[in-house]
């Protein structure tokens, strides 16, 4: 798989990001191939519809099912590999390891979710561009061309509606 | 000073453990092949085998029989001897410390001698060297008669024997005008406290028979002590502990009734079922409250000499009571408890001993044990030693004898004086002088084996002795039980230090000195002369062993820790009874008896004894059982008389008697009275090593010298005293944490 | 099953002297005792019935580890350094202690005791020592174990003879010694054996029955009267 | 330093205009709202100065700072000395004894955990229930669990009597061939402690990235390679602030069962024993609400300190802690209600050892301390809370929320320390005087705490910035009708609106 093709503008505002982006849906590119960097995240509306979905809850729900798992075999399988009698209780179902169950359990959500965002987020198959002003409030708009589109075609496309065209300051995995 | 010791070290120098260790990974389990089998609790693994020497405990004068358990030549456990008839297998908290004499870290480790005066340093010297000067001084003081002193807290019976002779060229009873010692003076604050001499006084006055008595208490069924600590340090404390189970065992429904009557509670007190606190010094006269009461309802025992009764004539049971403070209605319940007994059995106690009346005190208890018929009981005679060749054995000798001592030593009369086995700076009131006296004594001589308060303050030479457990001997258990016994003691683990028994020394001295001396003592080292001694029980029949060859007598003997007979003694004939009961005047108090001034009362400690034992860890952190004091001295203040003083547990005050004074901190104690205060003997030594050194307070420091009325004795317990706040206070090592005064559920 | 006769303790002390003999209990020293840090893997307790004098009466109370059946410091420890052996006895095992301390908090009888610094003995005193009995090390808990040694090694020795072991050969060191026979070890579960005799007794209770522990030392009362 | 960023934050403003962080005062002090409904410039303008603010604040480094670290470090490097000692010499060289076997180290534990609370659960039930008042707090109130966290955690190692062997208690396949046991409390303890510190670390490094990243952004050096690990090249696309809220909601939620179990649990380590003062069912709830009236006393004080120490007092303002202040009183009220149910049912029951303990509290030699706590965390609230002038007084507010701690860390005490004085063998009750390894180990944890807000301040943002930006901008959004209000929790934006 060849290196995408980037085309990176700047816009202003809010406002900026709607035009480009009606520019770039009227010019016939997908929601996927468009990024918006900004240091605020921006409202549904002005982004023209719902995001693209993550496979955020899938983690979590994994996560959910681990822990429980881990649970149960702390609390009940390790007393059947070492069956030490204490105080009188009964060696495999009692009470205690529920409270057991339950920490593992929230325990496996909450790292199975941030392994799911970090996964999501940092194993990226390529470098993407980067302005280092998007910290300072400046908004980008990073189009992945595809490769029936030509590039000139979405560059005008930016430009009719605002957008300024400029090249990507730095890449960032 | 301390040094870190692991189980890995110990292992390693145990040696022979390393492979048992390595035997047990070898068992198929694969949790076993770990080097270290964190599974298994180590206590699951068994290593090497026990041997167990039978021999004698020495760390009182009773005379119990042990049994110690040693592996690799090493001593580990001592237990009682199941075989000695006097304690059956049984052992007191004093006798298990006795490991702890052996390996104590702060043994002497050979002869030594001051490299100038009494103030200097001592050097080590060879044990040639120590025979040779001892040799020659007591040559030199052979010319002046007496010139010798042997004095001693306590001493096994064959030293005792072997030192006798020795003081008094061979021959025996009294000291003859030519001998170069006298008899060995043995005494101290214990032997003091326990009585002794008063007792076998009364038994001499009805029984013809200078003995101490024995009490069957596990064959009697009321049992009344009058201030005798039984279960404390009592003469023989385990046979009491052992036969008092007997009695509270006794039947299916009666577990026996005992009644103890002493002003001060006492850890044998407790144990009664009542508690009569008589004014101190006035305990015997409950015994003619109940004597009278017991005549009057006519439930005296009807074989009782008849001439007991005119004992009790004069006495006005319900003002006497009064007088006592005690209330007549429950004696005349007791007296008829004791009247409707089977067995019933009165001790006169070694607590009688400490006031000015002791004598009159002990025959009231006696009268009382004639008006029951004990004499027919739970009251015998000691069996004594089995062969008069085997004696004298050890007698403690009276006050008088010891003042008598100190008075030749200030004097200038003694020459050279011999200290075995005792402590007398620490151990003897400080009012008696002895320390001025000794600076008199140009060659004092301390056996201990320890560092005491004489060897390091004012011995010449120090000649340490082997510990109990290291050498032989015998002994003859007093009071014992009614089967004749000789004890015999012998060597469970090699000597651990360059130490030499007083027997051999003695001997090799009266080899240096021939003559009457030499010939009187003609054995060649102490296993010869215990050989030659015990052989006279070989044959004798009705006996535990009975051997043709003396050989194997005495291999025997030592093997299971002594002989005994089989056969009781005969019990007491009928008593002479004197005809009149002197009843003395009451107890005097020195020190007079303004306000502010309490009685003293000082007692042995239940574990330090009169301080023998200050010098054994264990005996230092386990708990005196009442107050549960451990490391340190206090003094009993009765609640009231605290509040009053404005002082509470741990505030130390100043004691102060007319001839002495000490600081020990202050125990708030429910069971005395608000006249009295106590002090227990035990700590106060100026040396005796780390554990003993510079801790607590010696109250006999305290001591004024008082005589029993009619006796050479020394009433220990008369001496008034005041207290003073110094302002100070400390934490008071304690057990309980606090006044423990909530019972526990179900208790 | 240990039975304790409270009618024949005398208070002597002598079971304590004999258990710090027998299972290498090191001594504190003043301050650390006075800070109530003694080893003492048993003690005889002295409670006050009444302090008003002369009517002054007290109880010993020699207590042990009561070896719970349903021992409250069991459960408690993080890493099973207290358990339950097959013999009914509440174990300690000293190598997996580290030292949190949760099950002496738990124990209603306070018996346990914690080694707040590395036992000491003073050379030679550590030629003393059981080589049957570990020397515990810093920072762990320790306690009475009914003499676990003595119990295995009779019953080694019953099993080298081919033989059952016979009432009254396991004995701890605290019953071998105690004078009076106040305390008497056994089989509690054989109904013929003289603990199970005793315990039968009226005057048999457990300290603090109430909690459920079960512990098999069982106390016989002291009797305060003539046929008590 | 302060005047500097001041002086900077004005000077990227149009001479003359006022700058947003004064006309944000002046409409703090009407009485109105924090911020106005901006225009996109002033938005902009708004922005500019936080960022000055707070990334500012990150980089000066002046001698009062370097002091304050001198000296807070020569108090933990005390507090680690004690602690070699006391590996050295053996936990004997602390207070403890028989009865008492836990200290002051598990009075801190319980103590330190509790603090722990507030922050991660006061920050996610403001944010579940969008309260938008919340936003410049909520990092400080995050890092705060953390903190305490971290320090909490190191007690019940500190305590242990073999501290080298703690990892025993880690539930891993080992060469001892042997579990933990799950049936203790104490690795319930240890499994809740894992979950909560794992989960509020999280909980405050979710949020912070977008911060991270800007920080990377404004940073060059090796400050920048740091940040652009931690930042995981965030580049701010829609799509991961997607990612970021989603993960905030499901995160926001499972936190706060978190943390009510890892205060229940500290609780049961005491409730499930058999000493008298410890076995109680109440202990859960009584312990939750100890550790949320402990934590959000701490985080006033925090806050206080830190508006004045790193000049934000433009953000975390006087209304915060007014806001803060009420929390505060409702939570007294709580708290004592608990208190006073246990106190009672103990009383009416009668049990000796109870009796014996609260005598020990009212009248023995705890006495002090008891009334001490009743003063401080009762009496010294409930008078003084209901004033609105009290509230908005920064140096009140500082005692009464340090006082409230003190009374907190005395309760622990009383609970943890003197309940086994008193047990049912009266031979055995005790007292404890702690070793002074003990007083510089607690010590040290209080200097830790202080140290490492103050090193926070230096690497990472003290304020959420990119969570205060949003907070305008949802303001400015909701007015146009971009986005539709979604609670009914006033918000800053409507007039009059949250007071």
């Amino acid at each position: 798989m060849s290196d995408p093709t980037f085309v990176t503008a700047r816009v202003a505002g809010e406002r900026g990001v709607a035009d480009a982006l009606q520019g770039l849906r009227q010019a016939g590119l997908s929601r996927e191939s468009i990024e918006i960097l900004s240091n605020v995240p921006l409202p549904e509306p002005v982004l023209g519809g719902p995001m693209k979905s993550t496979k955020l809850p899938v983690w979590t729900g994994a996560g959910l099912l681990i822990g429980l798992g881990l649970g149960v075999f702390f609390s009940i399988g390790t007393l059947f590999l070492y069956p030490v009698l204490v105080g009188g209780q009964p060696i495999r179902f009692a009470p205690p390891n529920l409270v057991i169950v339950y920490e593992l359990t929230m325990f496996g959500i909450i790292v199975s979710t941030v392994s799911g965002f970090i996964s999501e987020t940092r194993l990226r198959p390529a470098a993407r561009p980067y302005w280092r002003d998007v910290s300072l409030g400046a908004v980008y708009v990073v189009v992945e061309v595809p490769p029936d589109l030509v590039e000139a075609r979405v560059r005008r496309a930016l430009e009719e509606h605002g957008a300024e065209v400029v090249e990507a300051e730095e890449v960032l995995p | 000073m301390f040094t870190e010791f692991t189980r890995r070290e110990f292992f390693k120098k145990a040696g022979i453990l390393g492979t048992a260790l390595a035997l047990s990974g070898c068992g198929g389990n694969r949790a076993e092949e770990r080097l270290v089998p964190f599974l298994k609790a180590p206590e699951e693994q068994v290593a090497g085998v026990f041997t167990n020497y039978a021999s004698l405990c020495r760390q009182c004068p009773a005379g119990c029989g042990i049994l110690v358990k040693t592996m690799g030549g090493r001593a580990h456990k001592i237990e009682g001897n199941p075989r000695h008839p006097l304690n059956q297998g049984k052992l007191c908290a004093r006798g298990q410390a006795g490991l702890q004499a052996l390996y104590n870290p702060d043994r002497l480790t050979g002869p030594q001698a001051r490299v100038g005066g009494r103030d200097s340093a001592f050097g080590s010297i060879t044990w040639d060297e120590a025979v040779v000067r001892l040799t020659g001084a007591v040559k030199e003081a052979q010319a002046t008669p007496g010139g010798v002193g042997v004095l001693a807290g306590q001493l096994p019976d064959h030293l005792y024997r072997l030192a006798s002779l020795m003081m008094l060229n061979g021959q025996g009873g009294d000291r003859p005008s030519s001998a170069m010692g006298r008899p060995p003076v043995v005494w101290n604050l214990l032997r003091a406290c326990d009585g002794g001499n008063l007792l076998a006084d009364a038994m001499n006055d009805l029984y013809g028979q200078r003995r101490l008595p024995f009490f069957d208490i596990g064959g009697s069924d009321v049992l009344l002590s009058f201030a005798a600590n039984l279960f404390e340090t009592w003469l023989s404390p385990v046979y009491f502990g052992r036969t008092y189970g007997e009695m509270r065992r006794g039947s299916e429904t009666s577990r026996g009734y005992f009644v103890h009557v002493e002003s001060r509670l006492s850890t044998t007190g407790v144990n009664a079922d009542e508690w009569y606190a008589a004014p101190p010094g006035r305990e015997a006269e409950v015994a003619l409250v109940l004597g009278k009461v017991i005549l009057t309802e006519q439930l005296a025992s009807p074989d009782r000499p008849r001439a007991v009764d005119a004992y009790f004539a004069d006495v006005d049971p319900r003002r006497l009571a009064g007088d006592l403070g005690l209330s007549f209605e429950s004696l005349v319940s007791l007296a008829r408890t004791i009247g409707g007994a089977e067995a019933a059995l009165a001790i006169p106690g070694g607590g009688l001993g400490g006031s000015t009346n002791a004598r009159a005190a002990v025959r009231a208890v006696m009268a009382l044990n004639l008006l029951v018929g004990a004499d027919q009981g739970g009251l015998r005679v000691s069996t004594g030693v089995p062969d008069p060749v085997l004696g004298p054995t050890e007698r403690v000798s009276s006050f008088e004898e010891v003042q008598s001592l100190v008075e030749a030593m200030r004097g200038g009369e003694v020459q050279v004086l011999l200290v075995l086995d005792g402590d007398p700076l620490h151990d003897l009131p400080a009012a008696l002088g002895f320390e001025a006296a000794a600076a008199k004594v140009p060659l004092i001589v301390d056996f201990s084996s320890f560092p005491t308060d004489t060897g390091e303050v004012l011995a010449d030479l120090r000649l340490p002795s082997p510990t109990y457990l290291e050498t032989w001997g015998y002994q003859v258990p007093q009071p014992g039980t009614s089967l004749a016994t000789l004890g015999a003691q012998q060597p469970v683990v090699r000597q651990l230090h360059d130490t030499r028994s007083p027997v051999d020394l003695l001997l090799a001295v009266a080899k240096g000195l021939g003559g009457a001396v030499a010939a009187a003592l003609p054995w060649e080292n102490e296993v010869s002369y215990l050989k030659d001694s015990v052989s006279v029980l070989a044959t004798r029949g009705g006996a535990s062993i009975v051997s043709a060859d003396p050989e194997a007598f005495h291999a025997r003997w030592q093997q299971f820790g002594g002989w005994w007979s089989t056969i009781e003694e005969p019990r007491l004939g009928p008593p002479s009874v004197p005809a009149r009961l002197e009843l003395g005047p009451p107890p005097e108090n020195t020190g007079g008896s303004a306000s502010g001034r309490y009685l003293l009362r000082v007692y042995p400690s239940l574990l330090l004894a009169e301080g023998r034992h200050a010098n054994l860890p264990w005996m230092q952190e386990v708990a005196d059982t009442m107050t549960t004091v451990m490391w340190d001295s206090w003094v009993e203040v009765n609640p009231k008389a605290a509040a009053d003083l404005g002082v509470r547990t741990g505030d130390i005050v100043k004691v102060s008697s007319n001839v002495g004074s000490v600081e020990a901190p202050v125990y708030v104690y429910p069971g005395i009275g608000p006249d009295m205060v106590a002090m227990p003997l035990g700590q106060g030594h100026r040396a005796y090593g780390r554990y003993a050194a510079e801790r607590g307070a010696d109250p006999a420091a305290l001591l004024e010298m008082a005589a029993v009325a009619g006796t050479g004795e020394l009433a220990w317990s008369a001496t008034q005293v005041s207290l003073e706040k110094t302002g100070r206070s400390k934490r008071l090592a304690r057990l309980e944490r606090s006044a423990a005064e909530e019972i526990p559920e179900g208790l | 099953m240990l039975v304790v006769d409270l009618n024949l303790c005398t208070g002597c002390q002598a079971c304590v002297a004999a258990c710090f003999a027998e299972n290498n209990i090191g001594v504190a020293g003043e301050d650390q005792v006075a800070m109530g840090r003694g080893r003492h893997w048993i003690k005889v307790e002295r409670y006050w019935r009444s302090t008003e004098y002369p009517d002054v009466r007290a109880v010993y109370l020699p207590l042990p580890c009561q070896q719970c059946g349903n021992a409250p410091c069991e459960p408690v420890c993080p890493v099973f350094a207290s358990v339950h052996s097959k013999d009914g006895l509440n174990s300690q095992v000293y190598n997996r202690c580290i030292g949190t301390r949760y099950c002496a908090q738990n124990c209603p009888y306070k018996v346990r005791v914690f080694n707040y610094f590395a036992p000491r003995f003073d050379p030679p005193l550590e030629q003393q020592l059981n080589p049957d009995v570990t020397v515990r090390s810093v920072g762990i808990m320790e306690k009475c174990t009914f003499c676990v040694q003595r119990i295995r090694r009779a019953r080694e020795e019953a099993k080298v003879e081919g033989r059952e072991l016979v009432d009254g050969e396991i004995v701890p060191a605290c019953a071998q010694t105690c004078p009076p026979g106040a305390i008497v070890f056994g089989d509690g579960e054989d109904p013929r054996s003289q603990v199970a005799r005793l315990a039968r007794s009226e005057r048999g209770f457990r300290l603090f029955e109430s909690l459920n522990t079960k512990p098999p030392v069982v106390y016989l009362k002291k009797g305060d009267t003539k046929n008590g | 330093m302060a005047d500097d960023a001041r002086s900077g934050a004005r000077g990227g403003h149009d001479p003359g205009s006022p700058s947003p962080e004064e006309t944000a005062r002046r409409l703090e002090a009407a009485g109105v709202r924090t911020t106005p409904a901006a225009t996109e410039a002033e938005l902009a303008r708004l922005d500019r100065a936080l960022d000055d603010q707070v990334f500012r604040s990150m980089s000066a480094i002046s001698l009062r700072f370097v002091l304050v670290v001198l000296f807070l470090g020569g108090v933990v490097t005390l507090g680690a000395f004690a602690f070699g000692w006391q590996i050295y010499r053996g936990i004997g060289v602390t207070g403890l004894n028989r009865p008492v076997f836990w200290g002051f180290y598990i009075t801190s534990f319980v103590f330190w955990i509790g603090i722990s609370h507030s922050g991660t659960l006061v920050s996610a039930i403001l944010r579940v229930l969008k309260v938008e008042w919340r936003r410049p707090l909520t990092r400080a109130a995050e890092a705060m669990t953390v903190f305490a966290l971290m320090i909490g955690g190191l007690f019940p190692i500190i305590h242990l009597g073999r501290n080298w062997r703690f990892y025993w208690m880690i539930p891993i396949p080992n060469d001892r061939g042997l579990w933990p046991n799950f049936r203790s409390a104490l690795m319930w303890d240890l499994l809740a402690i894992l979950t909560y510190i794992t989960a509020s670390s999280l909980f405050l490094y979710f949020p912070l990235v977008p911060d991270l990243a800007a920080a990377r952004d404004r940073s060059r050096g090796i400050r920048h390679k740091v940040y652009a690990v931690l930042s995981l090249g965030w580049r701010g696309t829609q799509q991961q602030w997607h990612r970021l809220h989603l993960g905030m909601r499901i995160f926001t939620v499972i936190v706060i069962p978190i943390a009510v179990s890892v205060h229940s649990i500290v609780s049961w380590d005491f409730g499930m024993t058999l000493v008298e003062g410890w076995r109680s069912t109440i202990f859960a709830p009584y312990f939750v609400i100890g550790a949320i009236y402990s934590g959000v006393a701490a985080l006033i004080s925090v806050l206080i300190v830190l508006r004045k120490a790193t000049h934000l007092e433009d953000y975390l303002t006087v209304r915060h802690i007014d806001r803060m202040g009420k929390v505060l009183l409702a939570v007294a009220v709580i708290w004592f209600y608990f208190f006073w149910s246990g106190y009672l049912t103990d009383w009416y029951g009668g049990n000796a050892v109870a009796r014996a303990l609260q005598d020990l509290h009212t009248v023995g030699a705890m006495a002090p301390l008891f009334w001490a706590m009743i003063v401080v965390n009762m009496a010294v609230p409930f008078l003084f809370l209901w004033w609105r002038r009290v509230r908005t007084n920064m140096a009140a507010m500082l005692a009464i929320s340090l006082l409230v701690n003190v009374g907190m860390w005395i309760e622990r005490f009383l609970i943890v320390v003197t309940s086994p004085m008193r047990n049912s063998l009266s031979f055995d009750w005790g007292g404890y005087r702690p070793g002074w390894p003990e007083i510089a180990i607690v010590s040290a944890t209080f200097a830790a705490f202080a140290l490492l807000y103050v090193i926070f301040s230096k690497l990472l943002p003290l304020i959420s910035t990119w969570e205060v930006k949003e907070g305008w901008r949802i303001d400015r959004w909701q007015r146009e009708g971009v986005v539709e209000l979604e609670t009914d929790v006033p918000t800053l934006s409507e007039p009059g609106g949250a007071r």
